[in-house]
């Protein structure tokens, strides 16, 4: 029989505003195992915590009811409360009675009646709680990062500064992500190749960070402190080690008509290709898809002017497997497609172009060498108009575009207007917004200069539809400020387009088991105070594929997860969940489908003898739980039919006893 | 009446049993009359010559034995197996729920199992004897001087009615054809109960399961209920019960138990077959078969080792319960 | 002697349900069973009802008593409600039978009120079997089928329904339906046992001994080999306890309510593993001990105690319901094989 | 027709942990009003439901059990609410070819960022358990006693 403590939170007048807290310390008195009920009010301070700790001490209490908040803001508070006046942790159950009872219940008669129910449903499962320890297991010092933008870059340097080896996976030859294609960046205009290749050739050059560049992750398995992951190293048929990255094959591929994605299809390249000159590593990649030799088995021009010989047509995909301790998700983002934009005639015509694509013609290594140049017909453009909010909040066209706000829009227009204008002062640069949100340091100074300084024309309106008229593109738009509809002639129109997580993130997300909102950012273990982890122990989060940030913000990200990893590295054990599934090997059957629901392969099987009560002996399959795997879903307690599979924390009995506490009538 | 005589099954079980590839044989015995057969071991040629039977009235399925004797037995035990037992015997196996290495299974052809309360309603009461005849029974009462004829197909049992394979899908050896997976129509009657608005399934259903006693008799001669100790049984599960309490308890405890075996349940019928009370169990079993079938696509639990079932199995496009409920079939 | 013409039966029926309950097999879908009458319910003359009466005596779960709990005080709360007459039709001579038998259980001290309420206020009408079936070995135990007893004897022949009344509650009985009955001799109730007693002589088991049974017979049976070999298949289910008209065993248990607990009791069958569990452990642990209990209890144990009278009545339900044809006709002509020996 | 009134159903909410406890939060934080019938009790995930707790709901006096998950691909333990959903699917077949209510039955995907649609779904579930009146068809009368 337990001795159980309830202790009521007002919350101030949160939870006191329309339940009678003392009504329902004064019902729970009565309940079975309860030998002490009170109210205060706030139980969460220090005070609270006190009346708690010594009423453990002075009633001898065996478990205690905290009728409070959500057990998800305070479980973990109480049950500190609880283990320093010695009383296991897990003898605490949370009646949620504030966000689940007067959050949302008006009248004080139904709340109160409700909050009465909600604790005898805890006191319930308290009497039939018991103490859990958790488990312990070693963990692996060294971490992966997946992506090898300046997200994932800054975490793996601040990892590797702290002595912890780290990998880096990027799908691309090279790293450096979307940052390395940007030209400037704002709000200082500092070149954004100047402050990032430094970063790339760091992690080069650093000792404790490995890069697989050209890789995907494809399998993850194993558990916070012990993953497992295989890697894929893709073919580049090029031998990493021998190639000095000279780049004379790929000014010899005979095969010149590749689209390059660097240049956002702008430009050709080889098909042997650097991406650009700073690449890291400064490894030739031969393009499969396009390489004569790779698909007729003629040609070999690559294989014959390499005088390192690091050519190899033969190479094939291969799969590393490693350990690591802790997973950090740095994917980035892409901007969405235009496709569906067709108002804005971006399929139409060449100078309808993306605001990425605009960095690259205004980039010196980009395909105009910097000179911004219409990709129609290579002439200078003198009226340019920028489109916002391109498939950015979109409330009423979601199948088109997102919902969100992409963030960075308004920063960047403004910069790319600025410097068109500060280099092109004969152009005239028109930007359509709904809003100009600048919420950083130094952002709204940077946007008022591009119109005080500048002269850009800030319009406030959508621009309705682009029609290219000879060598034109006719603008029409309206202004609302001035309640006029506005058609401009211009030479080129530059779509803001929204930016979207990258599609590899989904099926990684699968295979980390890591969760995702609905337009697929990797979701915080709490949107405010754990932004930077997964709600799925040892993943962490570090850039835009939590959602979209600027540059600076995503330095600070990455290297906030990357003080989470090292927290969690530095540890050399890790204290388990003792809310895990365990099998009571005299009414398990052996049958396998438990085995066969667990998505982390915690279950295995062994022949073990048991005696009998007829005194013989028999020899039986049981299943056996691997407490450092298990993560304590359920999924076997359903799955196993004589019910021999149970979950600590949240046994049948203890739940079957809150139905029967709600259900009494 | 079968088409393998048991004296040719009983000869090739001495066999084994005489060259010691056996240890034991696990058959039907017969009894008093013609139709009360036993499972039973043997574990001598006599033994079998006295007691062995394999006549129209060999229904019970003998692979649920397995688990227990197996265990008990040293050496191999010889099991006849009619083919729907086969899909237990596979299913079992891949439950792990006993070493195939000790066990010799013989498949044997089926031609249907007589039930013998059809034939009472047929013949009335006193039926001293049965003598199996081509395509007959014919049955001696207490009170007619002459034996009445009945044909075997009036009086199969409702499994065998709705036989869904005549393939054996395991076995060590066979004795006498093979035949082949059948077409059958054993969802019919499910369907016409779908068919029904919920108020009469309600009533029916009702009507059905105030019946139960609570024997466990389907429980217990289920080949898929194996569990060490079952929820109903064990005190700290929190549905032990020993009588049906009132209209919840009967429904609990059919809903549990055809739910525990969704996905292992071969069909075989048995429980059905031994209820008492004749309740048609196995309806609940088929509802869960079919809407399985239908949802999840055709599985047909103990066809092969090893299958995954599929309730600890999904797919990423599987339906959203409330379409499964709506959609599983038509009705207005 | 009564006799009632077979065209007023129905009548019969009304008149006694317009006073109190009447019981009598009727046809359902399982075969017969006692069913309360209702305008329209038809009476089955079937030889033997899937449950024997058992069940109006000694129902298979009933409540004993309630305990309301409020915050931490408890009430009690009586739940009894057997104490109205009602009257049982049709029972066949084994079943009235096997009310003795459960009486010598139920009615010795520690007398058990809620049986013994239940057996004041029923009246029992018996009737004599005209085609008993092939398990049926009631003169196994010295049962005349022909002779049934009870309140109210009664034979049926092919126009008619004689009664005679044989103890003061079974008076008032046939004082009920007088207007229905008119006195005759035993003439036709004579000549109808003499057809019936013929049957019975022609029945496959009407040999079946069990003088070979019987108290102080424990040593002799209880380690025979047989009961292994016996109880081999056997699947430790309950269907021969619950349809047996005289099994007597049951649980009490405790049903948790929303406000308390209500006691009940409900039938439990030796077959059970969990039967004789106690806080020590279980000391039936075997399905052959189970097994071997049953019918040791019948043939051996009950007669132990009960001068001699055995605890079965040759019905033959379990003959008709066991799933793997096991029975105690099986298990009595083995067991005899074991004394020849 | 005033019993039908007054009726206030009892309806058992499971919730996973993960999504739908923090989507009630979140509903709560929001201050989304739902009938006080509602009473939650938290899962780790909705896998964690056995048809038991579900069928004894409903045998202690419940109305309507409603079970709530993070949607399909977004469990936390990666693949509990794809059993969830095959057993459920069957379970409520089951139910309804019994001739149980179906709409005292329901299972709905809600995430930590739905506190809109956790009251919204909860208003509606207690809106259709209401219209159909109190549990008869699986009600254990002992309960009540």
């Amino acid at each position: 029989m337990q001795r159980i403590g309830v202790f009521v939170c007002w919350c101030g007048s949160n939870i006191a505003g329309t339940v009678d807290v003392h009504a329902v310390a004064e019902a729970l008195k009565t309940e079975s195992g309860v030998v002490f009920s009170t109210d205060y009010q706030y139980m969460c301070s220090q005070a609270g915590q006190d009346i708690i700790k010594n009423a453990i001490h002075e009633h001898s209490l065996t478990g205690i009811v905290v009728c409070s908040c959500s057990p998800r803001m305070h479980e973990a508070t109480f049950r500190k409360t609880a283990a320093a006046a010695g009383l296991n942790p897990y003898m605490v159950e949370i009646a949620n009675i504030r966000e689940q009872c007067s959050w949302i219940h008006k009248d004080m008669l139904s709340g109160t009646e409700k909050a009465i129910i909600l604790g005898k449903a805890a006191v319930a499962k308290v009497n039939l709680n018991a103490p859990l320890t958790p488990g312990q297991s070693t963990v692996t010092k060294r971490a992966l990062v997946i992506g090898g933008g300046i997200a994932g870059i800054q975490t793996a340097l601040d990892i590797a500064d702290a002595g912890f080896p780290v990998d880096i996976v990027e799908k691309k030859p090279t790293i450096g992500g979307k940052m390395a294609q940007l030209d400037k960046t704002f709000p200082t205009l500092d070149c954004a190749a100047c402050i990032l290749t430094p970063k790339m050739v760091d992690a080069a050059q650093n000792e404790n960070i490995r890069i697989y560049s050209y890789s995907e992750v494809t399998e993850v398995g194993g558990y916070v402190g012990n993953f497992d992951v295989t890697i894929k190293r893709k073919a580049r048929y090029v031998k990493e080690d021998i190639c000095t990255g000279c780049g004379l094959c790929t000014e010899k591929c005979p095969q010149k008509k590749v689209p390059n994605e660097f240049n956002l299809g702008m430009d050709n390249r080889r098909a042997i290709y650097i991406p650009f000159a700073q690449a890291v590593p400064k490894v030739a990649t031969i393009d499969a898809d396009y390489c004569t030799m790779l698909k007729t088995g003629k040609c070999g021009v690559c294989a014959k002017v390499c005088t390192a010989g690091a050519i190899d047509y033969n190479a094939k995909d291969e799969f590393v497997k490693e350990k690591y301790g802790a997973i950090v998700v740095a994917t980035g983002y892409n901007p969405i497609s235009m496709e569906k934009f067709d108002e804005f005639a971006y399929s139409q015509s060449k100078d309808v172009i993306t605001s990425l694509e605009f960095e690259r013609l205004t980039n010196a290594a980009g395909p105009t060498s910097g000179k911004l140049l219409r990709p129609s017909d290579g002439e200078h453009p003198h009226k340019i108009v920028f489109v916002q909010c391109v498939g950015s909040r979109c409330e009423n066209c979601a199948e088109k575009g997102k919902e969100y706000c992409s963030k960075i829009c308004c920063m960047y227009t403004a910069k790319h207007a600025m410097l068109i204008r500060d280099k092109y002062p004969d152009t005239d640069v028109y930007v359509f917004y709904i809003d100009v949100r600048t919420p950083g340091k130094a952002f709204d100074e940077f946007y008022r200069r591009a119109v005080e300084e500048y002269g850009v024309h800030y319009i406030k309106g959508m621009v309705g539809k682009v029609v290219p008229e000879g060598k034109k593109l006719l603008v029409q738009a309206s202004d609302l400020i001035n309640g006029k509809q506005l058609h401009i002639d211009a030479d080129l129109v530059v779509l803001a387009a929204a930016i979207e997580p990258d599609k590899s993130a989904r099926p990684l997300a699968t295979m980390l088991t890591a969760s995702m909102d609905t337009n697929d950012f990797f979701t915080e273990a709490h949107p405010k105070l754990r932004p930077v982890e997964s709600p799925t122990a040892g993943v962490f989060l570090s850039g835009c594929c939590q959602g979209p940030k600027d540059i600076p913000e995503t330095v600070s990200q990455a290297s906030a997860a990357a003080s989470k990893v090292i927290g969690l590295l530095v540890k050399d054990h890790l204290t388990g969940n003792p809310c895990i599934a365990q099998s009571n090997e005299l009414m398990c059957n052996g049958c396998s489908s438990c085995e066969r629901v667990c998505p982390y392969g915690a279950i295995t099987y062994e022949e073990k003898e048991f005696r009998m009560p007829d005194r013989t002996t028999k020899l039986r399959r049981v299943a056996s739980v691997n407490p450092a795997v298990c993560q304590g879903c359920g999924a076997c307690t359903v799955a196993c039919p004589s019910g021999a599979m149970d979950l600590n924390g949240f046994k049948n009995n203890q739940i079957m006893a809150e139905v029967d506490a709600i259900c009494k009538m | 009446m079968q088409t393998v005589t048991t004296k040719s099954l009983c000869e090739r079980a001495a066999s084994l049993l005489g060259e010691g590839t056996v240890a034991a044989v696990l058959g039907w015995k017969r009894g008093e009359f013609d139709y009360d057969l036993t499972p039973a071991v043997f574990t001598a040629a006599e033994e079998l010559t006295e007691g062995f039977i394999y006549n129209d009235f060999s229904g019970a399925n003998l692979s649920k034995y397995l688990l227990k004797k197996t265990r008990e037995i040293d050496g191999k035990i010889l099991v006849f197996l009619k083919p729907c037992d086969t899909y237990s015997f596979n299913q079992l196996l891949s439950e792990h729920r006993f070493d195939r290495e000790k066990v010799y299974a013989i498949g044997i052809p089926c031609s249907g199992m007589a039930d013998i309360q059809k034939i009472r309603k047929i013949v009335g009461e006193g039926i001293t004897a049965i003598e199996a005849c081509e395509n007959s029974l014919l049955v001696h009462t207490l009170y007619d001087d002459e034996p009445i004829s009945v044909s075997c197909a009036e009086v199969l049992t409702e499994r065998c009615l709705n036989c869904k394979s005549k393939k054996h899908v395991a076995y060590d050896e066979l004795i006498g054809d093979e035949g082949e997976v059948l077409t059958s129509n054993r969802f019919d009657e499910v369907e016409k109960i779908e068919a029904l608005s919920a108020d009469e399934r309600f009533a029916f259903w009702q009507n059905e399961l105030s019946r139960c006693i609570r024997c466990n008799a389907c429980r217990d001669a289920c080949p898929a209920c194996t569990c060490e100790k079952c929820v109903f049984d064990n005190p700290n599960s929190g549905v032990q019960s020993k009588a049906p309490g009132g209209e919840f308890e009967e429904k609990l405890f059919h809903i549990i138990r055809a739910y525990h075996v969704a996905g292992r349940c071969t069909d075989c019928g048995e429980c059905s077959r031994v209820c008492p009370q004749n309740i048609p169990l196995h309806l609940l079993n088929r509802k869960f078969i079919k809407d399985m079938n239908e949802t999840y696509g055709e599985y047909q639990a103990g066809e092969y080792d090893n299958q995954r079932a599929p309730l600890v199995n999904f797919s990423l496009d599987d339906p959203e319960p409330s379409d499964v409920v709506k959609g599983g079939f038509d009705r207005a | 002697m009564l006799k009632c013409t077979l065209s007023n039966i129905d009548k019969l029926f009304e008149i006694v349900s317009a006073s109190m309950p009447l019981y009598l097999p009727t046809e359902d879908k399982n075969g017969a069973v006692f069913k309360k009458w209702q305008p329209g319910t038809v009476w089955s003359n079937a030889s033997n009802t899937v449950k024997g009466p058992k069940d109006l005596f000694f129902p298979q779960s009933e409540d004993l008593m309630a305990f309301k709990t409020e915050g931490k005080k408890i009430e009690v709360i009586d739940t009894r409600t057997e104490t109205e007459d009602f009257a049982v039709f049709g029972v066949r001579a084994c079943d009235v039978k096997s009310l003795e038998i459960l009486d010598r259980v139920f009615l010795t001290e520690p007398r058990d009120s809620y049986y013994a309420s239940r057996r004041e206020h029923g009246v029992i009408i018996s009737l004599a079997c005209n085609r008993p079936t092939e398990n049926c070995f009631c003169g196994t135990f010295g049962i005349d089928a022909a002779e049934p007893m009870g309140d109210v004897s009664a034979w049926l022949t092919d126009d008619a329904l004689y009664l005679h009344a044989n103890t003061e509650r079974g008076q008032a009985f046939t004082k009920l339906i007088a207007d229905l009955t008119e006195a005759c001799d035993d003439s036709a109730v004579s000549a109808q046992k003499e057809k019936n007693r013929k049957v019975m002589k022609r029945l496959p088991l009407a040999d079946l001994e069990a003088n070979a049974f019987g108290g102080s017979k424990t040593e002799q049976f209880f380690h025979s080999p047989q009961w292994e070999k016996l109880s081999e298949s056997c699947l430790g289910c309950g269907t021969c306890t619950f349809v047996c008209p005289t099994c007597q065993c049951y649980d009490i248990r405790d049903f948790k309510t929303n406000n308390g607990v209500v006691r009940y009791r409900c039938w439990d069958s030796c077959m059970y593993s969990e039967f004789t569990k106690m806080a020590h452990g279980n000391n039936r642990n075997s399905q052959k001990e189970r097994f071997r209990q049953r019918f040791m209890h019948k043939l051996v144990y009950f007669p132990e105690n009960n001068d001699g009278i055995f605890s079965c009545v040759g019905c033959g339900r379990c003959l008709a319901k066991c799933p793997i044809s096991m029975n105690i006709v099986k298990v009595m002509k083995a067991l005899e094989v074991d004394t020849d020996d | 027709m005033q019993d039908v009134k007054e009726f206030k159903p009892v309806i058992v909410a499971f919730c996973c942990n993960w999504c739908s406890y923090a989507g009630a939060d979140l509903a709560g934080s929001n201050r989304l009003a739902y009938p006080a019938d509602v009473k939650i009790i938290r899962v780790p995930c909705s896998c964690r439901v056995n048809p038991m707790f579900i069928l004894r709901a409903f045998q202690r006096g419940a109305d309507g059990v409603i079970l709530c998950g993070c949607h399909p691909g977004d469990c936390h333990y990666s693949t509990g609410n794809y059993y969830t959903r095959r057993r459920m699917s069957m379970l409520f077949s089951m139910l309804d070819f019994l001739g149980i209510e179906r709409d005292r039955t329901r299972v709905e995907w809600v995430s930590a960022a739905e506190g809109a649609k956790f009251a919204a779904t909860m208003n509606e579930f207690v809106e259709k358990v209401t219209a159909l009146g109190p549990n008869k068809r699986l009600e254990d009368l002992r309960c009540k006693q």
